[in-house]
């Protein structure tokens, strides 16, 4: 988008400061919308999509009243949760109680920036992107506690708390085992890390086929980030049979809707992180070598994207729909005691891989073994 | 947000100075603690905010890493710890509005004094230059040393907080049966099978 | 250390093994038992316990469903017609009263009079909407002296409410 | 937060909490999140059943016992049915006596089926609550060919049964008997041995021998405890001592005997056991008569019974008193529930609040029998 700014902004004369400013924001703004606009789009879909899966594993249907195979569902959704009552309890800290859920959902809205979508698809491609990601995430924490302490309700500071103890905890091995990966292509930009992952039949290339290491460092991702966004069977903050709804408890109508729809948008913002940083985001498999035109490529690649996006989404709502929950203490334990240790031993592991071998992977070991 | 245009950073600026002078504003004059704790948030945002506009983006995304999801949840925490949140009087005693004031004036004219020689140098735009790299490869030559010196502290506050935490649950063990908490302590709960 | 990784060789196996129930009814669309209610109906079992009716015109007014009912959702009220016999000239039953235990259709004396119909679906928008009528409405009285015999349903219901 | 007391915080799980079954209240006293007293406050579904049993006539009352346990009517008619039997001392022609302990112990793999789902959804697994759910749909479905009612039937009568089995339904009976081990496989491999499911509830609210016969705790949660007291061998009623089956104990197999796993597998084990049951009573089934003769107005002789039989969630007993009357003097049940629920506040201290609700799931408590 930078990109975009800068050339429609360098065939004007640089002595109209405010017009430059207007177009700028205009353009700022625009691209937001879209993004937001795309990321509703999407949190509709997955909502409809989490129903089906459940329905599919349950031996039952799943929505298929609204729309052609119940495609609509979220559409009735939305406007339900528009048109119910909004409460705010009397004895809850108003102004907590109104932000926490804006916040939450902005935060979660901000992870979807700088995602590279494509080789030039990206809203904006940030140098820190990965390190972003991690840092907007931990914010959600914030705005959970804000909801729960100001819903004034015991069982929203319950979750509230439960859920700032899980995603503090759990931020450490996300990081670490993200970094066993990072290391590799020695960058923190999105676009840079997939831009790595190019070649090897354009799957074997991939950071999880990397070395050993990363492959380990990818489920115990994969764990951590389930954890982080709350899912079964990590879901203790909302832990419907113990805490009723945890920290939104209290919440309903949009503002309910808020706290779900940022649930949803976690979900594919580190999916779409383990995309991007294993499984060689928009690299498309086999084919990506032939020459295409440009238009096709973008768009193939936007689609392989979504794709391993959406499988991942996938895998998440299938372990939901099977587990059962951990409890609290157990889920720190499975932090604090296997993930952590590991995730450590394994960024130990992916450095001395990459200090001995040059960051080769074993694909280009083989790969050598065989030309030579 | 990195743009080639210094009148929508001064713009940005403004905003983020604006939304950090408020906030931090009713930080001082809230007087509900938690709210104003809950205040803060907005500020470290803010100052995130800056630093991302002076291009340094590994500093703003770890400002908002490590002061909003770490520092600051630690902050509310105790903030909500606090035994009758509600009725924590702030302003109790004139004491403390002296002793304010003077610390204020105090803080104030170190800043000053330390601002005032710094020749500043107007570096212009310089962001989308990835700072990552040499702030690593500085940590680890030019400040290894306070660098190391730093993690030691952490680890030794680290190794302090879970002494603390064992010996509570100690004492804890050694009421024994003195009241419903204390009965079975943790049992069932960290008992592994 | 040995019980550390048994421990996760255990937890991981066992997950996989959970996942792999699960993901074949996931992808398997033939596994779902589901019937789509108002389109496909299911056909209740012969003797299935549905809504009550009452073919009025062989009624002997005997009240004994009446006298059974547990719950007095039955309200009957019999005059005697010219031929001195027993009419049933009200007969309710209050279907949102009724628990379909069956004990009125076991009671009654006569074949084929109260049976439960295999009707399932018979919401309404108020209370006595829910009650049905199957009352003969004026009877001409007996010309001699008119002896009404009342029987409030389930005398002894009434006791216990009170 | 506010109170006045700041190390507890007393908090209302229930009446409308999701994993209460029903409408059990309790009061919870946490530190954090673990429990340091629980006082459970009952009586929200009381519908003064004893009294209106000395207002109704001896058959009239059937019906109301299908509202006691309303998961296991069956097995509550056949303890009443057997109550009233005793007091005019009425022969129950065999034919009867077996179809009643097919519908009993049919009944009983129905309730342990809801027992299971209910439990594994409060787990946070909410699958399995499906999946549980389907097999009792055939189950119902058995039922309503036999009685025409699925969930109150009222189908044990005073004397027998209210109508004799019509055809089909051995036949579908034994396709039901064919088709669920495998699914009780399936539970077995998504839940009952799962490591998370396992972890949860080994070692948790373990109900010695003594506590078990101190609080009257009966069927599966006192055998759990190992003690093997089942009233169908112990005092067999009906058939079963012509039956040969096998009565589950615990033993301890992922912990100490009588935790809350050993409580959940008993139900697991008495659906294999009932099975067999059935299976064997279908084998048994001779024409015959279906009731024995019982005059339209029951007029026992003065005098007092006490009758008790093994309920899928302990023994439910009737304690009678006739005054000569048509109508009992005075109905007392003993509700197995009642007792079962007793032990909670022992058992719920010192853990958290996600064990509170495992112990509660796995009491397997019912509210309307035991505010009755």
């Amino acid at each position: 988008m930078t990109e975009l700014i800068n050339r429609i902004l360098s065939g004007m004369s640089p002595t109209m400061p405010l017009t430059r400013l207007l177009i700028t924001i205009l353009i700022m703004v625009v691209s937001a919308a879209i993004v937001l606009a795309v990321s509703l789009l999407y949190e509709g879909f997955a909502t409809y999509a989490e129903r089906k899966v459940a329905g599919d594993i349950q031996a039952r249907i799943g929505p298929n009243r609204v729309g052609p195979y119940g495609l609509l569902q979220f559409v009735a959704d939305g406007v339900k949760l528009l048109l119910k009552e909004d409460i705010i309890p009397f004895y809850a800290d108003r102004w907590l109680f109104i932000i926490a859920p804006y916040i939450v959902f902005t935060v979660s809205f901000a992870a979807f920036v700088p995602l590279s979508y494509s080789d030039h698809v990206s809203i904006a491609n940030l140098n820190v992107g990965v390190l972003y990601m991690i840092a907007i995430s931990s914010v959600v924490s914030m705005a959970i506690l804000m909801g729960a302490w100001g819903s004034n309700n015991k069982w929203s500071l319950f979750g509230g708390m439960r859920a700032v103890a899980q995603i503090v905890s759990y931020e450490i091995p996300i990081v670490l085992s993200l970094l066993a990966a990072i290391i590799i292509p020695a960058s923190l930009s999105m676009r840079d890390i997939i831009a790595y992952q190019s070649g090897g039949l354009g799957i074997f290339r991939w950071l999880v086929f990397n070395n050993p290491f990363t492959l380990i460092a990818f489920f115990v991702y994969f764990i951590a980030a389930i954890a982080e966004v709350n899912r079964t069977p990590f879901d203790i903050p909302e832990a419907e049979s113990e805490i009723v709804a945890g920290y939104h408890t209290e919440y309903t109508g949009m503002r309910f809707a808020f706290f779900f729809m940022a649930e949803y948008g976690d979900m594919f913002v580190v999916s779409a992180i383990a995309a991007t940083l294993f499984l060689g985001g928009w690299q498309i498999p086999f084919i990506g070598g032939i020459p295409m035109p440009v238009w096709l490529r973008e768009v193939l690649q936007v689609g392989v994207f979504f794709t391993k996006v959406f499988l991942l989404i996938y895998v998440m709502m299938w372990i939901r729909w099977t587990l059962p929950r951990l409890r609290v203490d157990q889920l720190m334990e499975l932090c604090w005691k296997y993930l952590t240790p590991i995730a450590l031993f394994n960024l130990i592991g992916a450095s001395v891989w990459v200090l001995l071998l040059h960051d080769r992977g074993v694909y280009d070991i083989i790969a050598r073994v065989f030309t030579r | 947000m990195s743009v080639n245009s210094y009148t929508v950073q001064a713009v940005f600026f403004y905003i983020f100075a604006a939304l950090i002078v408020g906030s931090a504003l009713l930080v001082v004059l809230l007087r509900n603690i938690v709210r104003s704790a809950f205040a803060l948030f907005f500020t470290l945002f803010g100052v995130a905010g800056i630093y991302i506009l002076l291009g340094a983006d590994f500093v703003g995304v770890t400002q908002v890493l490590i002061y909003i999801g770490g520092v600051l949840i630690l902050i509310v925490f105790g903030v909500m710890l606090t035994h009758n949140v509600y009725s924590v009087d702030i302003f109790n005693k004139l004491g403390t509005l002296v002793m304010g004031t003077v610390s204020a004036i105090v803080t104030f004219t170190m800043i000053y004094y330390a601002i005032k020689p710094v020749s500043w140098l107007y570096i212009g735009y310089k962001a989308n230059a990835p700072t990552t790299g040499p702030i690593g490869r500085e940590l680890m030559t030019s400040y290894l040393l306070p660098f190391e010196l730093a993690s030691v502290l952490l680890v030794l506050a680290m190794i302090g907080a879970a002494y603390l935490i064992r010996s509570e649950v100690k004492v804890k063990k050694a009421a024994g049966n003195g009241g419903p908490p204390g009965e079975r302590p943790a049992d069932g709960i960290r008992k592994e099978n | 250390m040995a019980g550390y990784f048994k421990k996760m060789y255990h937890s991981i196996s066992t997950v996989l093994t959970g996942l792999g129930i699960t993901i074949k009814y996931g992808i398997n669309p033939k596994t779902e038992v589901t019937q789509q209610y108002p389109e496909v109906k299911r056909e209740p079992p012969e003797g299935f316990r549905g809504k009550l009716f009452v073919d009025i015109n062989i009624c002997t007014g005997c009240t004994a469903c009446a006298r059974i009912c547990p719950v007095d959702a039955i309200t009957l009220k019999t005059v005697r017609d010219e031929n001195k016999k027993l009419r049933p000239v009200l007969f309710d039953i209050d279907n949102a009263r009724c628990i379909y235990c069956g004990l009125c259709v076991e009671a009654c004396p006569v074949d084929n009079c109260l049976y439960f119909e295999k009707k399932y679906e018979f919401s309404a928008y108020s209370k006595e909407d829910l009650i049905s009528h199957f009352g003969l409405g004026e009877v001409k009285p007996a010309e001699s002296k008119t002896e009404d015999k009342k029987t409030e349903a389930g005398k002894e219901g009434k006791e216990a409410a009170q | 937060m506010t109170n006045a007391d700041e190390k507890f915080m007393q908090v209302n799980m229930g009446p409308q909490h999701p994993s209460t079954h029903g409408v059990l209240r309790l009061l919870v006293t946490t530190d954090g999140e673990v429990l340091s007293g629980v006082k459970p406050y009952i009586g929200y579904l009381h519908r003064a059943l004893e009294k209106i049993a000395e207002r109704v006539t001896y058959p009239q009352f059937s019906p109301f016992t299908d509202r006691l346990d309303y998961l296991a009517s069956m097995n509550c008619n056949l303890a009443y049915a057997m109550t009233v039997e005793k007091l005019l001392n009425i022969e129950v022609p065999r034919r009867a006596q077996i179809l009643r302990v097919i519908m009993a112990e049919l009944n009983r793999i129905s309730s342990h089926l809801i027992a299971f789902g209910s439990f594994s959804s409060d787990m946070g697994a909410f699958t399995p609550f499906l999946f549980g759910i389907r097999e009792r749909e055939f189950i119902n479905d058995l039922f309503e060919i036999a009685c025409g009612a699925r969930l109150t039937y009222n189908y044990i009568r005073i004397g027998g049964v209210s109508k004799d089995i019509p055809g089909g339904f051995i036949e579908k009976t034994r396709e039901f008997l064919d088709y669920f081990p495998a699914k009780i496989k399936e539970y077995n491999e998504l839940l009952s041995y799962n490591a998370i499911f396992i972890k949860r509830l080994a070692n948790i609210a373990v109900i010695s021998p003594d506590d078990a016969f101190d609080y009257g705790i009966t069927g599966p949660n006192l055998r759990a405890s190992g003690i093997k007291w089942d009233l169908r061998r112990e005092e067999p009623y009906l058939i079963y001592n012509e039956l040969d089956f096998d009565i589950p104990v615990g033993k301890g197999e992922m912990g100490k005997t009588g935790d809350a796993w050993d409580r959940y597998m008993m139900r697991i084990y008495e659906m294999e056991q009932s099975a067999k049951i059935v299976r064997q009573c279908l084998d048994l089934l001779a024409p015959g008569d279906y009731t024995a003769k019982v005059s339209k107005v029951l007029k026992p002789p003065a005098g007092e019974v006490y009758v008790r039989a093994e309920n899928p969630r302990g023994e439910l007993g009737f304690y009678l008193i006739s005054d000569g009357s048509t109508k009992p003097y005075r109905l007392k049940i003993r509700a197995p529930s009642f007792a079962n629920l007793s032990i909670i506040p022992k058992l719920a201290r010192g853990v958290m609040i996600a064990d509170l609700v495992a112990i509660i799931g796995s009491l397997d408590i019912i509210l309307p029998e035991i505010d009755r």
